[in-house]
């Protein structure tokens, strides 16, 4: 293990746990911010500079603002001295075991000890080139999706407010 | 067709910023402290005591008679009676004050002072670079500082002056003509003691006059 | 001769290199690396603040030529009645906001309002890692991704933004910060859809390898040019890269929050905007930020459209001065261009730039991007004299068309009572 | 160079932190929070099985990972716009609360 994986990986992971028990939903959303930046981290450090960047420009340029907005859309008109978790044992129960049979899933397999091959020349041409012929299928599917998706969030979020006039 | 008018916008800024730099009409831009416009003649800033003689204190038009102290509508105007009289510019015998302070930092330049001063004594300014490291000493003014020459104020507001030296004058003369004939009264009633005749009749001859003179100074106020 | 001029072209670079190798013997192996990477960083860190310090009076003085003033004039060697036509006017502020009071608000979420500065410069300055300033003159050469992570980059920016506008707890600062986030969402797309232009026609996402497009000996299909390579090939020479150069530079004002595009930061309506609660030296660092994002969109406008560091032409007192003048000396001309919008245009409605993005950019850089693929599939049946009116009027008719609508709304009003 | 299992740990970390955080918050958008770092955790397992694999110049766990991130946009901006229908409908984005059928 080499120092800027185990910082990077620390930063991710804490900022994660941050992003899931912080009592402010805008700090949630903040180091949920952080944890997508550490993941692009680590993403480089697997020599996918183009996926880093492109997790990037989705997550932290358009998601987390997504979300951002949301939460000050939806402002909670809930008392604060209210519990933010419900039955919060049996969740976090349900999670250290799900963690526990993947480390030991993990821990057990002879996959995990591989070591990287030498870094792969990855150009970005190439993975055009292979977007537009072997995935052109789900290329157009994605982009149906995308279009679909816009249409659908759009029309969802109108709807009430056409209701109401 | 869309970016036109902002193509046209351009072309009249591109002519302001050249045109700013040869040409003076457009650049009409004072570098104050270095260059001054002269005030105008009606520019009025704070007031000031107008004095007659070479010494401020003894030629103070000013009796202290606290009119303007009473008018004043943001009370920044102090004055203290003198306890004793001297003489004043026609030469009676008048109070003068003792204390005649001015909170600039109070007073908002309204002339009531020197609309209701009957003695043409406080006159305003032009007078505007005041700034003072202290607030509130530095802006409280005393009769010495306030005290300025008549030849000042003919300087700042030369019509003005010109009127308000025409009413003193008749006043002046006024005053003259009626010590004179106080004196004259004096000379026939003396004489009239000596023997009571025409006393009567030559001690009124100045009053009519006297309308007469200020009636004249009227006009040139 | 040439050589003496190479040698001034490629001055930093070889200082760079001399320093290093002088460094060699005494550093130790790790931190060579953190070195190299500090020698590259230090010119930038002082060329481009400096240059923001300028831009500060020079705006100024302009704004002020324009409205018929004088604008600051005073300021000069402390002590002393050297003036400098008003150049001393950066100094003076940067040490006022240095000492002036820091205050933050008592409501304000503390930590996020004091990161926010920071989350905002950080990767603004990081933009400038990819921008080729000269020739061999990239601090961090991305042969794969180097515009991708220009755009990765810049768009975290708006986070901070968010930062800055929710953490101060005041309606001004969050209303100002939602409308710098819609903003910026909404004029990204255009700005990369038409950087997006020069990528397909040059085939790389290499900063540097796009300059290298525009050079004259490199061979384009359908770019123009002097085949004995004396005219630059820039982008700009194009018909797309005409349209798309200007629908750039209007996405890149919008982007970096400038005038006409200035509405998250509209004095009249929101006092500052999202910068409302700042004050003394975190303010300063919006400012810098501010401007060097403006800077940074410049640079890229220029190495996607003007050649990057390349001069117009390739003879001799062009091809002279060296690249990184070429490079700055551009900047400055835009710097001046978006100065001189500034002080021509008024400020638009929200309603007004939301539309002008959607029903305007969006659809003319998607027609723009049609109109490069064709120029540049009928780059070898079409003549280049008939092909370049021909793609320019597939632009222009749609340009009239879209425009129509924006124009149709600015009637002479009718004063009831005025008349 | 870190072994496989160091990433595969950091992903496992990851999805179970998202889905501890999905089944015990409350508010709506903390689940779809969650939801997205477990999202997140499968594209970070595509990658890392990608570099490790034997031929990496299939590269397919590079395109899988950017269907992925398409398809987490997709969903965040459908499940940002029913939460704020229901927030517009029920006046709150508690998840408890929101136990009517009807529309």
């Amino acid at each position: 293990m080499t120092l800027p994986f185990a910082i990077i990986a620390g930063l991710t992971v804490g900022s994660a746990i941050a992003a899931m028990s912080l009592r402010n939903l805008v700090h949630c959303a903040l180091s949920l911010v952080l944890t997508f930046a550490g993941l692009a981290g680590l993403y480089l450090q697997l020599n996918a500079e183009f996926v880093g960047f492109t997790q990037i420009l989705v997550y932290v340029g358009a998601v987390a603002i997504l979300i951002v907005f949301a939460i000050l859309l939806t402002r909670s008109t809930e008392p604060k001295d209210e519990p933010a978790t419900v039955t919060p044992w049996i969740g976090i129960a349900v999670a250290v075991g799900a963690f526990l049979t993947m480390a030991l899933a993990v821990l057990a397999s002879p996959v995990g000890k591989r070591v990287a091959a030498p870094a792969p020349e990855v150009s970005v041409k190439t993975l055009g080139q292979k977007l537009m012929t072997d995935y052109v299928l789900p290329l157009e599917v994605m982009a149906l999706l995308l279009t679909a998706a816009m249409l659908g969030a759009v029309i969802i979020a109108m709807k009430d407010k056409e209701g109401q006039r | 067709m869309l970016g036109t008018g902002i193509l046209k916008g351009m072309v009249e800024t591109a002519k302001n910023f050249a045109g700013s730099y040869h040409d003076p009409e457009r650049l009409t831009t004072v570098e104050y402290p270095e260059q001054r416009i002269a005030s105008k003649e009606n520019a009025r800033q704070f007031p000031f005591l107008v004095h007659d003689t070479e010494d401020p204190m003894k030629g103070l038009r000013c009796v202290a008679c606290q009119i303007c102290e009473k008018e004043c509508p943001p009370q920044c105007i102090y004055i203290v009676k003198s306890k004793d009289k001297r003489a004043d510019y026609k030469g009676q015998m008048q109070f003068y004050p003792a204390t005649f302070d001015i909170d600039l930092s109070v007073c908002m330049s309204c002339q009531i002072c020197v609309e209701v001063c009957p003695f043409e004594s406080i006159k305003m300014d032009t007078e505007f670079e005041l700034s003072n490291t202290d607030r509130f000493g530095g802006l409280l003014v005393n009769k010495h500082q306030l005290a300025k020459s008549n030849e000042h104020y003919r300087k700042i507001h030369p019509t003005e002056a010109a009127a308000s030296d025409a009413v003193l004058a008749a006043e002046t003369a006024k005053a003259q003509a009626k010590a004179k004939a106080d004196a004259e009264a004096k000379a026939a009633k003396a004489a009239a003691a000596a023997g009571p005749v025409g006393a009567v009749a030559s001690a009124p001859a100045p009053k009519p006059s006297s309308p007469a003179a200020a009636t004249a100074a009227a006009p040139a106020a | 001769m040439a050589d003496f001029f190479q040698a001034i072209d490629q001055f930093p670079v070889t200082l760079k290199h001399w320093l290093m190798t002088q460094l060699g013997g005494v550093l130790p192996e790790w931190a060579e690396p953190l070195v190299s990477a500090a020698l590259s960083i230090t010119p930038i860190l002082a060329v481009f603040p400096l240059m923001f310090a300028l831009t500060t009076v020079i705006e100024r003085k302009g704004l002020g030529r324009i409205q018929n003033r004088i604008g600051p004039n005073r300021v000069g060697i402390p002590l002393t009645n050297i003036r400098l036509a008003g150049f001393g006017q950066f100094i003076a502020d940067g040490i006022k906001s240095l000492i002036k009071e820091d205050v933050v608000p008592r409501a304000a979420d503390k930590v996020v309002h004091f990161l926010a500065p920071i989350a905002l410069l950080i990767p603004v300055l990081l933009t400038y890692s990819v921008l080729p300033f000269g020739r061999n003159m990239v601090p961090l050469d991305l042969p794969q991704t180097g515009l991708l992570f220009f755009f990765a980059v810049g768009a975290s920016t708006e986070l901070s933004v968010f930062m800055a506008g929710w953490s101060s707890r005041n309606k001004y600062s969050l209303l100002g910060a939602m409308r710098a986030i819609a903003q910026m969402v909404s004029y990204e797309i255009p700005l990369i859809l038409s950087a997006l232009t020069v990528v397909m026609m040059a085939g790389t996402l290499s900063l540097s390898g796009i300059v290298e497009r525009q050079m004259w000996h490199v061979a384009m299909p359908g770019i123009p040019g002097d085949q004995d390579g004396l005219l630059a090939r820039w982008f700009l020479f194009t018909p797309w890269g005409l349209v798309g150069f200007f629908l750039f530079l209007t996405a890149a004002a919008a982007e970096a929050n400038r005038t006409p595009f200035d509405l998250p930061e509209a004095e009249s309506e929101i006092i500052a905007g999202y910068f409302t609660e700042y004050s003394g030296f975190k303010f300063a660092i919006f400012f810098l930020a501010e401007y060097l994002g403006l800077f940074a969109m410049c640079g890229l406008g220029i190495t996607l459209f003007l050649g990057g560091w390349l001069p117009p032409v390739n003879f001799a007192p062009f091809t002279w001065i060296p690249s990184w003048c070429w490079f700055l000396g551009k900047l400055s001309a835009l710097i001046v261009l978006f100065i001189w919008l500034r002080g021509t245009l008024p400020r638009l409605r929200t309603d007004q730039l939301m539309g002008f993005a959607w029903k305007f950019l969006l659809p003319m850089t998607l027609i723009n991007l049609v109109v490069a693929a064709l120029w540049h599939l009928l780059a070898n049946s079409i003549p280049l004299v008939a092909r370049w009116p021909l793609c320019f009027a597939m632009l222009a008719v749609p340009y009239w068309l879209l425009g129509r609508g924006f124009e149709a709304k600015f009637t002479k009003r009718e004063y009831r009572f005025a008349n | 160079m870190t072994p496989l299992s160091g990433y595969l740990f950091v992903s496992a970390l990851l999805f179970c932190i998202g889905l501890a955080g999905a089944l015990t918050r409350r508010n709506a958008i903390m689940v779809l929070i969650g939801i997205e770092l477990m999202l997140n955790a499968a594209n970070l397992n595509f990658i890392a099985f990608w570099r490790f694999s034997e031929n990496p110049e299939t590269m397919t766990g590079l395109t899988f990972a950017l269907f992925s991130i398409a398809i987490a946009a997709a969903e965040a901006a459908v499940g940002l716009a029913l939460i704020i229908t229901i927030y517009r409908h029920f006046r709150t984005a508690n998840v408890d609360k929101v136990e009517d059928m009807k529309g």
